[in-house]
């Protein structure tokens, strides 16, 4: 079995000054009302003015090259700032997939042209992307999408349908998987090709699929000979599947797989705290000793991240543990504190509450289930 | 079962299969009042059952408004007949003749009406009923009241499961002019609560029975990589956890009813309570971890049932809730060891009536 | 889907008067030094003495027709029995297989000289069973095992090995199943029968096999042609599978998948009444509630099992949740009051956590793993 | 790792490897003293790492040491290496010289020594050892102090793991002439919990790395309805599970020591031990389920990680114990948000030394 340490990360004086002049803008911005603090803002808090204000402040694309309008500062800067804008609940799902995964996807796998075209404007937050994987029946099935896009002269005719499509009904561009070429039952993953649909293009459908609040955040995609031109291939033909697989480590192990909830628990250990119940709030804190050392454990994987290594075992163990965290988190406070959950209630536990519960179930499904990530990390084990 | 209960049952689970579809429920989440399916179920009875006929209820005893409103929790039937039968009844054994109408009740303690102007906060249903039986203060005196909804202004709020859960302003009500009743402050309590809780947790147990068909129903029919879901190990774990939780439910709720109904209930209010409370997070997970991001969705019909569940689990209080009060009556009023506690029957010889 | 709905039994008054009567019987015998408490006693504390005690007062075989030394009672009776040797933790392990399984086989499938020879010596308490079934590498595949017996003149040769065979150290006779005829691969659980080995004939050697604790509760029981006389087969020859898998059904649902570690939670719950520490003892109620309803369940399933009614599901849910009840016990208790688990430890607290921790494992394993019992019910819903 | 820590936990390894067999720990659970073990490592210098030469120590940090510790765990070395380290640590800030002889530690502030007769209880491998460090109170003053072994009388007592736990009777000791130095109440029981809890943490992360290895081995290798098990999906979740506890144990572990070796760890052993021993009975308990039948029988190795797991996490205080330790001091000391504590990061800028 190989040594499953990680990393230990000490962030030095600077970061943790600008870890302070991060949260004190945030703060203050809330204190003007540019936002509300929710619970899971990343997948359903959707302000395009705000991530504007992200973009120019430098906080998008934060580790790209300045010459393509980033900062060229390090992963650790950015998990900083990744964790800061989730802590305090912050409206960042516009421009969320377009600095997480189509960014970092430009840069390892787009042309020139792509990287000029695309990073500039995701990174002032005024581009934003989806990502067009699921279909109908395709279920964790990946590599049985019907999505085809055909040769033809100076480009690519897409044929297909896209769904559970975050924020496609926003996004500009959706980073669409297509079968290239047809289906090979022996090597399964291949002829999969990566295109950039652009969503306002002919033939591009958008229907919501409601949450089950009734919110919207989730879509079908429907695409019905929707040109797209050569230019718009990332990466080499055929090599879809590996080239998404690689953009799926950015998403496993980030912050967003630990602190969706965050927001709850900071309430209720403040209230608790308030209260004087040392029994409930060292519950509580129960879950601060979970959280801590998820948090240690994903930094640590952040690191190996930005020295080049492979961690695809280790970041499925993040998202694994972490979304199961993320659930418990509901579950434990609900019995420490009375509350009525309710999405309209004015009192904010009870609103915080009833978000968490809400999307509770979605943690442990996005991004890969539970039972996808534990065939993944068995077979990681077992094969060492 | 009886065969009356049987006739009963029958008879309510046509009606609601009949007229509760998933729109239906849609639309009341949106506002809409279910007014054709409340007019079945005020003809049918099933919304005064328990209620002596003197009362112009439609007779029956409480074990059947029970399992009526475990259909109601299975149908996720959205209109009041939860608070509407339990707040005849209260009515009832204070000699109040029964009305039909879609009423509601609060139970309120610290609140206190005076003047003409006061506000009841989080009523259920409080925008569709006509009438709120109160419990709480008037005038500094422990009252059961009936406030007929009239003139009150309605401030719309809504619990997790989209139900009605509102603030109610009310203004230039005569507080004297009102039908009222001097109650006893523990004991009208302990009433309230028992019926209400067994009432909610009979909603609880219906809405898991409906969790697990669906489930089944959805691992019969689903096909992953060439097969249907249900023969993967993890889904049939999944599986065979919801059955278990309903099973042991179901347990816990008949066991609670019958010592209701013969009129021995003590601890077995709390026990069902925490016991149901806690499955019903449980069976809500699962369920959801099972139907994968098909169950995420509105129009699937899984989180009509599983939103209701969250929401219902902290009614009158969660199990951490009900685990306290009987920690601490089990520390003050008991003087029995666990297992002389656990075995403690006072039931088989007591006959209590059960009609109200 | 069926109804899961199981039958509510009431006890008289006439049955709470014969538990408080075992109960003071067993205060009583407690008293007297004749036994000390401890958790999972039914599996691991053995006292012949206490078992003939038992039998003189009428407490074994208590269901069984009174010219075969039973007492005619009802099944709700012997529950009661059952629940008040478990609760107190008394030692029952003796005779607990042959009460349980042995005699109500014999009772449904005996020859009326297997009846008048077995039963009256087990109900007095001087004739012990064990139940031969595991292989080496059978593991949860039961149609897999080869233990053969062979007919020949007068009786059967049997030839093979068990394991995890309880109690065999101290059992009289072993209900062993072995192959009568070859496996046949289209069906798997055809050609097997059960025979009555006797363990002190010649060619029968028991090996213990230490349990983890050093313990000897479990044996190997190699057979090397010993012979078995043809009044020792019971039933009917090949029917071995069906008969054997209806044994199994008593066995799931009583009170021993519920309070194998009742003792512990009894003295946990006096310990923090006596400290009036409610927030604790809340939680310790919420395991009673569990308790109470899993008691419900399981009351109501004796019940249909004398009404004769099919039980194999609702029983299967029985044992899933009561034994992983019968662990949270002390992983709960654990968290609530300070320990030094021991099993050497002068103070009962420490003692009964030791005992459960250690043999907490075992209870999700023994008699149908939690992973079999789970898909004989998912099969169970499924096809409904 | 810096390359004198790979070196040492390289011959660490090969050390344990060779010498503690399954027998070995069979035999210390029975009562042998593992003498050869026992004088390996005392030649190698492993018992005395972390303790300067200048006080008869091996050199190396505390960090060396905790590497050792968390081998020695995963081995179950039965010997007194936790004990001797630590006890050697405390005895070397008196400036009192190592001595390379078993001795154990006791940290009992309740307990006043007066008189030529008296007990100290439970104290860890008292059987084997030649000497105690006793920190507690001597005719009421708060004293660290060595007390010889040789004219005690033992009470054989074990934990859960049958590791020697102790009663030491002794009688005619001269109370006066012990080797004993004055300490104040709440720093030096600060200094021993900060130095025992995180060597059993290191154990205990080492045990679970065992426990994970004898898993992988035995998916690997057992053979069912004609494949590997670990080829079946629950198999696999369970796999899944014991890694990933054991890799966010370790990165527990490793965040903690960081901090200790920097000077400046606070919360962080109490967040570490809250979730280290947290992890130990998920992970013994999932392990054994993986395991089945096999795993409980003393044959098989399994249970020699295992029973410690369930002994080492109650030690020093469990998780529930220390999270109310920390609500204390949240409630009293901290006037931080819940976030700025989680971020609060003195570390970086301090450096502390590390050899003791």
């Amino acid at each position: 079995m190989k040594n499953l340490d990680l990393p230990v990360v000490k962030f030095t004086p600077e970061q943790n000054k600008f870890r302070m002049e991060v949260r004190n803008y945030l703060k203050s911005e809330r204190e003007s009302g540019a936002f509300e603090t929710t619970a899971d803002s990343w997948m359903t808090s959707y302000s395009p003015e705000f991530s504007k204000k992200l973009g120019s402040q430098g906080l998008i694309g934060m580790t790209w090259p300045k010459q393509y309008g980033g900062q060229e500062r390090s992963a650790i800067d950015r998990y900083i700032v990744t964790e800061e804008l989730l802590a305090i609940g912050a409206p960042v799902a516009a421009h969320w997939f377009a600095d997480r995964q189509s960014g970092p996807l430009f840069l390892k796998f787009g042309t020139d042209e792509q990287k000029d075209f695309f990073l500039p404007k995701i990174a002032k937050g005024e581009c934003f992307f989806s990502i067009g994987l699921s279909e109908p029946n395709s279920g964790s099935d990946l590599a049985s999408i019907q999505t085809r896009a055909e040769k033809v002269e100076g480009g690519w005719l897409v044929n297909g349908m896209k769904i559970w499509t975050s924020g496609a009904h926003h996004s500009h561009y959706m980073i669409t998987l297509c079968r290239t070429s047809p289906k090979d039952e022996k090597n399964r993953h291949a002829g999969m090709s990566q295109l950039v649909i652009d969503l306002s293009a002919d033939g591009v459908t958008v229907q919501p699929i409601q949450f089950l609040t009734g919110e919207h955040h989730f879509n079908e995609v429907f695409m019905d000979n929707v040109f797209v031109p050569d230019n718009r291939l990332i990466g080499e033909v055929g090599n879809g599947w590996k080239q998404g697989m690689a953009e799926l480590a950015y998403e496993r192990s980030g912050p967003e797989r630990i602190l969706s909830t965050f927001p709850l628990l900071q309430e209720a250990v403040e209230h608790l705290k308030e209260q004087n119940d040392v029994s409930a709030l060292a519950q509580a804190l129960q879950l601060v000793a979970r959280m801590w050392s998820l948090r240690n454990m994903s930094i640590g994987v952040a690191q190996m991240l930005e020295e080049g290594e492979d961690v695809s075992l280790t970041a499925s163990l993040v998202k694994d543990l972490g979304t199961k965290f993320e659930q418990a988190v509901a579950e434990t406070v609900r019995l420490l504190i009375d509350t009525t959950p309710s999405v309209t209630s004015e009192k904010l536990i009870d609103r915080l509450m009833a978000e968490s519960v809400l999307h509770g179930p979605g943690f442990t499904l996005r991004g890969g289930t539970t039972e996808i990530l534990r065939g993944i990390v068995a077979k990681g084990v077992l094969a060492q | 079962m009886s065969e009356m209960q049987e006739f009963i049952v029958d008879t309510t689970n046509k009606i609601l299969k009949k007229h509760v579809a998933k729109e239906l429920i849609d639309a009341s989440e949106q506002g809409e009042w279910s007014g054709n399916l409340w007019d079945v179920l005020v003809e049918s009875g099933l919304v005064s059952v328990g209620i002596d006929e003197d009362f112009g209820g439609t007779g029956g005893d409480s074990t059947d408004a029970f399992a009526i409103l475990r259909l109601a929790g299975k149908y996720a039937a959205p209109v009041p007949i939860f608070e509407t039968i339990i707040a005849g009844w209260l009515l009832a054994e204070q000699k109040v003749e029964t009305t039909y109408e879609p009423t509601s009740f609060i139970l309120d303690l610290d609140n206190d009406l005076t003047g003409d102007e006061f506000t009841l906060k989080q009523v259920p249903w409080g925008r569709h009923v006509t009438q709120v039986v109160y419990i709480g203060k008037i005038n500094n005196q422990y009252k059961l009241a009936v406030l007929p909804t009239e003139k009150a202004q309605v401030e719309n709020n809504q619990n997790i499961a989209g139900e009605p859960l509102d603030n109610l302003r009310f203004k230039g009500l005569n507080l004297e002019e009102l039908t009222q009743f001097e109650v006893e402050r523990d004991s009208i309590s302990e009433k309230v609560l028992n019926y209400a809780v067994l009432g909610k947790l009979a909603m609880m147990a219906g809405a898991m029975e409906q969790v697990l068909d669906l489930s089944v129903f959805y691992a019969n029919e689903r096909q992953q990589f060439g097969r249907s879901i249900g023969r993967f190990q993890a889904v049939q774990h999944h599986l065979a956890a919801l059955a278990s939780e309903t099973a042991v439910v179901l347990a816990a709720l008949n066991y609670a009813i019958v010592a209701f109904e013969e009129g021995s209930m003590k601890e077995e209010l709390s026990l069902a309570k925490m016991k149901i409370s806690e499955a019903a997070g449980t069976v809500a997970g699962i369920s959801h971890q099972l139907h994968g991001a098909i169950g995420m969705t509105h129009e699937h019909q899984l989180h009509q049932v599983t939103r209701r569940l969250w929401a219902w689990r902290e009614d009158f209080g969660n199990e951490a809730h009900w685990a306290k009060k009987l920690a601490k009556a089990y520390i003050e009023d008991n003087e029995l060891s666990l297992w002389d506690f656990i075995t403690n029957e006072k039931r088989g010889n007591v006959h209590a009536g059960s009609t109200i």
